[in-house]
């Protein structure tokens, strides 16, 4: 328990958050590399998948194709690219060394959740609405614009917000090839046995997944306020009582 | 250091020898084909189990989550702190009650693929159609039955699409075993980066994605036998 | 209303008091009291978002009450365990809400499963209960409920709330969506099935046709949840409680009574003197009304012969009808609430 | 489960050849996973099969991972001496905790004496071979600087690509900006040995690369290890890291793994490393063939 | 079928042979052919499951033909962007299939947005079409469709569909959940809306007394998607064309035609001689005979008395409404096939 001790005085000593590597620069660079990544993973991802679920097929490959970036161990893929000529291990701006390879790597890893959330929720629009829609004449873009996107957003907002915190915890890994990030202290402590270190670095890591998962949450309702309730509003009309219903069944158990 | 020279001559270096160090190299499939099969087999093998367990501690967390909407937000935030805790600190502290075994991996595993899995859980639950719903209540289902019969099924296609997520991103993470000596492909995909060795890492990341793909078709191929209404409701 | 009568058995449900206002505020049931006796058939009618639903989802613990008591056979609902209750309440939704993972022979055995019967025997059952609705099991056992009609889906929801054979009936217009002669096929059905069976139920309907022709008695909604009467059929034709009920009823109300009034003699004219060929079939003095004036316009004759038997006991014209049906209107005024006996059993 | 299998785990190719002694049970190896451990881990398995012992190998990623269950789970550790006294001296006395290692094993052991009997480890004889941390530029800067030990570069602006450790640490960066007086202007953590930090020296990124001294590679790579003329580095011999309970329970152990750590020397392990690591030959086939050359089994 | 008539106009909607097989094999409908009047309300009616909703979605392309060809306004409509197609076709779902993430107000203002109105202009067409349809926007507007009743969900699909002013509606059970008041109310403003702006209008409805009602002309569906008649409402009342048609419309369809059917001066009494304790409200000439049945009922008088104008014309009793009627159906049949007036125009 005297680690854990140690490990308040680590996160609570201004000197290691102030300066030139200090965890505060470190956090930003993190930030800066996690969002990018997240950025270019949507930009490509969800109008694809969007598209193909509004289409209603194609989704299956679509999913399986981005798989293929996922499976490749993170670490393996920064290795591969590392070592290639373009992107290779060259300074890339605030991204610091291998910074593209960095990004390609964290992009390839956030493209699957986002893919396939948003592929099953635009599909996943009940016949009934849809038909409604086609039926008044709307073109495909305006049935997905006005009516699918809507219905689908909080699956793929929830796709998106999975993927933005496992990248940001992934992206410690830009250790690996000496990048920027709280992956460094992570490292240093874990394997210079300076463990209150490590895991201050780890706190730091879990505190802002919580805290960008929090901002997410925040925006998600912002973007869906809570009357539309959404996600029961997708299976039909009967939401409302629906949860009255829940409840109403709640109190005998299980 | 100079008997290195001769050595090389001598044995006429292979496609994967370092001096050559091909990415592509039928020699080493042949030569460490036992290894290559037993490090796949172990990859499969803890990737399934792990996804398994994964999906047994999901599925209550979810049901736990659903019941009491005050705690789903800590239920998920639990999750995705789990997955931000490093493997490098997780699997050490797991160690000294599970030792250096396969197990300790498929522990580590099974919780960081919690994010996806309950997340996707909740939502899948949400989705069933309220009149659906109600009607089974209506019927006189009672919640576990409700949940069994009615929810999980129609639940299935966005529960599905999040074991997707999880079990690819599970046959990547696998590798991360091979801190603790069970990394399936990792083992290779370790050593090929730490040595340079080109086929021993190519061949290993292949084989990842094969695993991947192949573990998807099967969920895929899973999920359409299992959901065989869905086909042909878009007119 | 003093219309819940002197039955000596207790009723089989009893609202009293109940009131739902949603979470918006919307008071969707106000103050209501009602009961339905052991065995009845009640038809809720009323105009569209008047509270019918809400009140039926209310007997089942659907939606709680926000205030008031409802028992089922004496006992609080509150104080039963909800999955229970609802084993031995059938429950039509009116929104059908079948199960789209599950063929349309499953969707009916659902039930029958649920209460531990085998499958052969649930099999069996929902066979026969979608031949009762009109659907071949050869042709639609097998589809999924997307591959069936509008019409077709309602059948196979009533079909999957009779398959238990529950002792009480919540049906919300569970004959909305189908045509005239499947519905009078199913009403038929379901009215022979309810009186071998004993069942007790509380049916929903906009049809104001429908509730007369199978409800024991109606309750009549006004919006906002209030009972505005409660009677049996043919006193609510015949004198309907207020100028919302008789406008609800409509102004052909009268015509209406046609169906549930039955051919009374002292309306009828004797037969001597009546020229052969004026007489086309004749009926029976069972039948009602428009049975009688429905045989003299397919027969194109000024009258019908009605008969007794084998005997003919005199005919009746088109101002016997007329006769008959205001006698019929004035005997109900005359009486005024006093609980008559139901205008289905007179149509029967 | 536990049945799956461990690619690197399990009895070499040859053992079948000779027949074992008596059943004597169970021995769990443990280390740490770079070809000089995997060798050596090979080495061992195969000498105690031959003794009769049931084999099992588990190499992990960092020494923190088998020294949770070391010793108990574990009863062999192909070790350092530098390295697990060190460990012992940080884990125990905290991160900032004065070193007790010196250039000379058997002193270090001396010290570490207490730390070793309060885990319940017994150290046995420590080869002459030794592996400790070096450190090598590329040769076109050996060259033009004119530099063959680490005193040469004295004074001068270097980047050093290294393992993450590295930084502050007296075999490395602190006894490289302390003793020598290098000034080291910035630490890449690319790894120890590893394919990064040749890399990273080849291409000029770095000037400076750690590695170790049985590195089997660097002179077919174009680089050139600089001699540690201050002698900063800590005795790193090896030694086999043994359960005191263990060994009191199969005290024949001692004599079979010291046999082995008699007959390895830095230039022979130096080159075995590079029959694993440039040849690609499997560890266990180059254990089995130095065993065999050697007389041991 | 000659029932086209001689329009000197091009039908608005022609289908000819069309048939629509599903994938399963069911065959919804076989070998149709049909034709829309411009400004003429058609109605659909038939037995639950005889492919009435699969025509109307093939008109829109919402379903393609699997034989056959449909024209709109001349044009195949393959051969045309189903998207521009569709909005010149108003149409309304069977299932409601309202937005649930908008609002009900948002909903009603959907189409028009859609067309490039402004906000503003949107906005108040959308209040005014939920006051048609009986939804106060005060109370309704901000709500989301899961907070409405079933009846009042419906509602709002109409109004969205109406809400566009498209040339051509295309309506499937559009009033199929609302109560008989508010049903008659929307008939009303429907047939109001249509006649003043001439829309061509497809219905779908399973109620015969709508068909009747509302229709110009009325196409009566068998069971596999066969057109079994295609008729006024007079003439198919009159004169169903097989025994599945008169089994459909019903035994009391000579009764139903009260409802479409003027009185008839030839059938009246001369006032002479009539007891004026006899005499209740007077009638207008024009009104129906189920209207003058009704007079006689709520007045308890055994005739009604029939105005033109403000000249008394005659007295009406129970037999003479009989006689009209016989007359009536005796016309029709004489008249086998001729295209006469709808039976909507002799309601109005
Ligand atoms: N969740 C809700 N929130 C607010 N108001 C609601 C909600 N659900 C229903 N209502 C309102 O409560 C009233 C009664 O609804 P209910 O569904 O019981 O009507 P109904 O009699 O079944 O009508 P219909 O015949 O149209 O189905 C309606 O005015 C409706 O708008
Ligand atoms: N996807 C489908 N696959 C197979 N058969 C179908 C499908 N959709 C509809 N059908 C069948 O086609 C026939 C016509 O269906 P349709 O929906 O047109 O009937 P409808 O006349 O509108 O009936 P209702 O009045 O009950 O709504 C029905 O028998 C139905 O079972
Ligand atoms: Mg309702
Ligand atoms: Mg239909």
């Amino acid at each position: 328990m005297n680690v854990l001790a140690d490990t308040w005085t680590y996160l609570t000593t201004a000197a290691h958050w102030q300066g030139d590597g200090g965890m505060l620069q470190l956090m930003l660079q993190q930030l800066l590399l996690s969002i990018t990544a997240l950025a270019a993973a949507a930009a490509i991802g969800l109008p694809v998948a969007m598209w193909l679920g509004h289409l209603g097929r194609g989704g299956f490959l679509a999913i399986n194709i981005s798989n293929v970036g996922r499976a490749v161990p993170t670490f393996a893929l920064l290795a591969l690219l590392v070592t290639a000529d373009h992107p290779g291990v060259t300074t890339f701006g605030p991204y610091g060394r291998a910074g593209v390879a960095t990004l390609i790597a964290l992009t390839l890893f956030a493209l699957p959740p986002i893919i396939t959330n948003a592929y099953v929720a635009v599909r996943e629009v009940p016949a009934d609405v849809r038909q409604a829609a086609d039926g008044m004449g709307m073109t495909g873009a305006q049935r997905f614009r006005r009516v699918e996107l809507p219905l689908a957003l909080p699956l793929v907002v929830s796709g998106v917000r999975l993927a933005l915190v496992q990248v940001w915890a992934t992206a410690t890994i830009a250790a690996l090839v000496a990048g920027p990030g709280l992956g460094r202290v992570i490292t240093d402590g874990f394997y210079r046995s300076n463990y209150p270190k490590g895991i201050a670095g780890a706190v730091v890591v879990a505190l802002v997944a919580l805290v960008l998962e929090l901002l997410a949450a925040l925006g998600q309702r912002l973007a869906d306020p809570p009357p539309r309730r959404t996600r029961s509003a997708r299976g039909g009309a009967m939401s409302g009582s629906g949860r009255r219903v829940n409840e109403a069944a709640e109190p005998l158990g299980s | 250091m100079t008997l290195l020279v001769p050595t090389a001559v001598a044995a006429d270096p292979s496609c994967y020898s370092r001096l050559t160090n091909e990415w592509v190299c039928g020699q080493y499939l042949r030569d460490r084909q036992s290894e290559i099969v037993d490090a796949t087999t172990q990859h499969l093998e803890i990737t399934v189990a792990a996804v398994l367990l994964g999906v047994a501690i999901a599925f209550p967390m979810a049901l736990v989550a659903r019941r009491l909407p005050r705690l789903s937000s800590w239920i998920l935030g639990v999750s995705t702190g789990i997955y931000t805790i490093p493997s490098l600190a997780l699997f050490p502290l797991l160690v000294p009650f599970t030792g250096i075994t396969a197990t300790t991996v498929v522990i580590g595993l099974a919780l960081y693929a919690l994010t996806v899995l309950v997340r996707s859980m909740l939502e899948g639950l949400r989705s069933v159609p309220d009149d659906v719903r109600e009607s089974a209540i209506g019927l006189g289902y009672g919640p576990t039955r409700l949940l069994v019969k009615v929810e999980l099924p129609l639940a299935l296609p966005v529960i599905m699409a999040g074991l997707r997520v999880a079990t690819v991103s599970t046959v990547a993470l696998t590798t991360v075993g091979s801190l603790v000596a069970y990394g399936g492909l990792g083992n290779l995909i370790k050593d090929g980066v730490l040595t340079n060795f080109r086929a021993e890492l190519l061949t290993a990341s292949v084989l990842c994605v094969a695993l991947a793909v192949l573990l998807d078709v099967v969920i895929v191929v899973a999920q359409r036998l299992m959901t065989p209404w869905t086909r042909g409701v878009r007119a | 209303m003093d219309v819940t009568g002197s039955a000596d058995d207790r009723p089989m449900i009893r609202l009293s008091g109940v009131g739902k206002t949603y979470a918006d505020g919307t008071v969707a049931v106000h103050e209501l009291d009602l009961e339905v006796r052991r065995g009845e058939l009640l038809c809720l009618v009323g105009p569209s978002g008047c509270g019918k639903s809400t009140t039926l989802k209310m007997i089942n613990r659907l939606i709680e009450p926000t205030t008031g008591r409802i028992e089922i056979d004496g006992q609080d609902v509150t104080r039963q365990n909800p999955v229970e209750l609802r084993r031995g309440i059938g429950y039509v939704i009116q929104q059908v809400g079948l199960f789209p993972h599950q063929k349309v022979l499953t969707n009916v055995m659902t039930v029958p499963l649920l209460y531990g019967e085998s499958r052969s025997v649930a099999r069996d059952r929902a066979r026969e209960l979608m031949e009762m609705v009109g659907l071949d099991p050869a042709t639609y056992a097998d589809r999924y409920p997307h591959q069936l009609s509008g019409g077709e889906q309602q059948r196979v929801g009533v079909a999957r709330a009779l398959a238990a054979d529950p002792p009480v009936l919540l049906m919300d217009e569970p004959f909305g969506a189908v045509d005239p002669v499947v519905r009078v096929r199913l009403q038929d059905e379901f009215l022979h099935l309810q009186q071998d069976l004993g069942k007790t139920v509380v049916l929903v309907t906009h049809d104001i046709d429908e509730a007369v022709r199978m409800g024991d008695r109606v309750a009549v909604f006004a919006t906002g949840g209030r009972l505005a009467q409660h009677a049996t059929p043919a006193d609510l034709l015949g004198q309907p409680a207020d100028e919302f009920v008789s406008d609800f009823v409509g102004s052909t109300r009268g015509l209406r009574r046609l169906a549930v009034t039955a051919i009374d003699p002292r309306h009828l004219e004797p037969l001597d003197g009546v020229r052969t060929g004026d007489l086309g079939a004749a009926i029976d003095v069972d039948a009602t009304l428009e049975q009688a004036l429905a045989v003299m316009l397919r027969e194109d004759k000024p009258m019908v012969a009605v008969k007794d038997g084998a005997r003919f006991v005199g005919v009746l014209t088109p101002n016997g009808v007329h006769a008959a049906l205001r006698a019929s209107l004035a005997e109900t005024n005359g009486r005024a609430g006093e609980g008559g006996p139901g205008g289905r059993a007179a149509a029967d | 489960g536990d049945n799956l299998s461990n690619g690197k785990s399990g009895s070499s190719p040859s053992d079948s050849a000779s027949s074992g002694s008596a059943d004597k049970g169970a021995v769990h190896i443990a280390g740490q996973n770079f070809p000089e451990a995997q060798l050596v881990a090979a080495m061992y398995d195969e000498l105690l099969t031959k003794a009769g012992y049931d084999t099992d190998v588990k190499l992990v990623d960092s020494r923190d991972v088998y020294m949770k269950t070391f010793p108990g789970a574990v009863d062999v550790v192909p070790e350092y001496v530098g390295g697990i006294l060190d460990y012992l001296n940080t884990t125990q006395n905290g991160a900032k905790a004065k070193p007790i290692t010196t250039s000379d094993a058997q002193a270090s052991i001396e010290a570490g004496k207490s730390l070793l009997s309060e885990q319940g480890i017994t150290l046995l004889d420590p080869s002459q071979a030794t592996d400790t941390n070096a450190f090598f530029v590329s040769k076109d800067y050996a060259s033009s600087e004119n530099v063959s030990t680490l005193s040469d570069l004295k004074g001068k602006s270097v980047v050093l690509a290294a393992a993450p450790d590295c930084e502050g640490r007296q075999d490395c960066e602190g006894g490289l900006s302390g003793a020598y007086g290098i000034d080291v202007t910035k630490v890449l953590p690319l790894g120890y040995a590893s394919d990064q930090t040749y890399q990273s020296v080849l291409k000029g990124e770095s000037q400076l690369g750690e590695t170790s001294t049985t590195d089997g590679t660097l002179e077919s790579q174009g680089l050139v290890l600089l001699d540690d003329d201050k002698h900063i580095q800590p005795a790193q011999n090896l030694v086999p890291a043994v359960s005191s309970d263990f060994l009191a329970a199969h005290p024949d152990v001692a004599g079979t793994l010291n046999g082995l750590m008699a007959a390895l020397t830095t230039e022979k392990l130096t080159q075995l490393n590079g029959e694993v690591t440039v040849d690609r030959k499997t560890p266990a086939d180059v254990a089995d063939e130095f065993l065999t050359q050697a007389g041991l089994v």
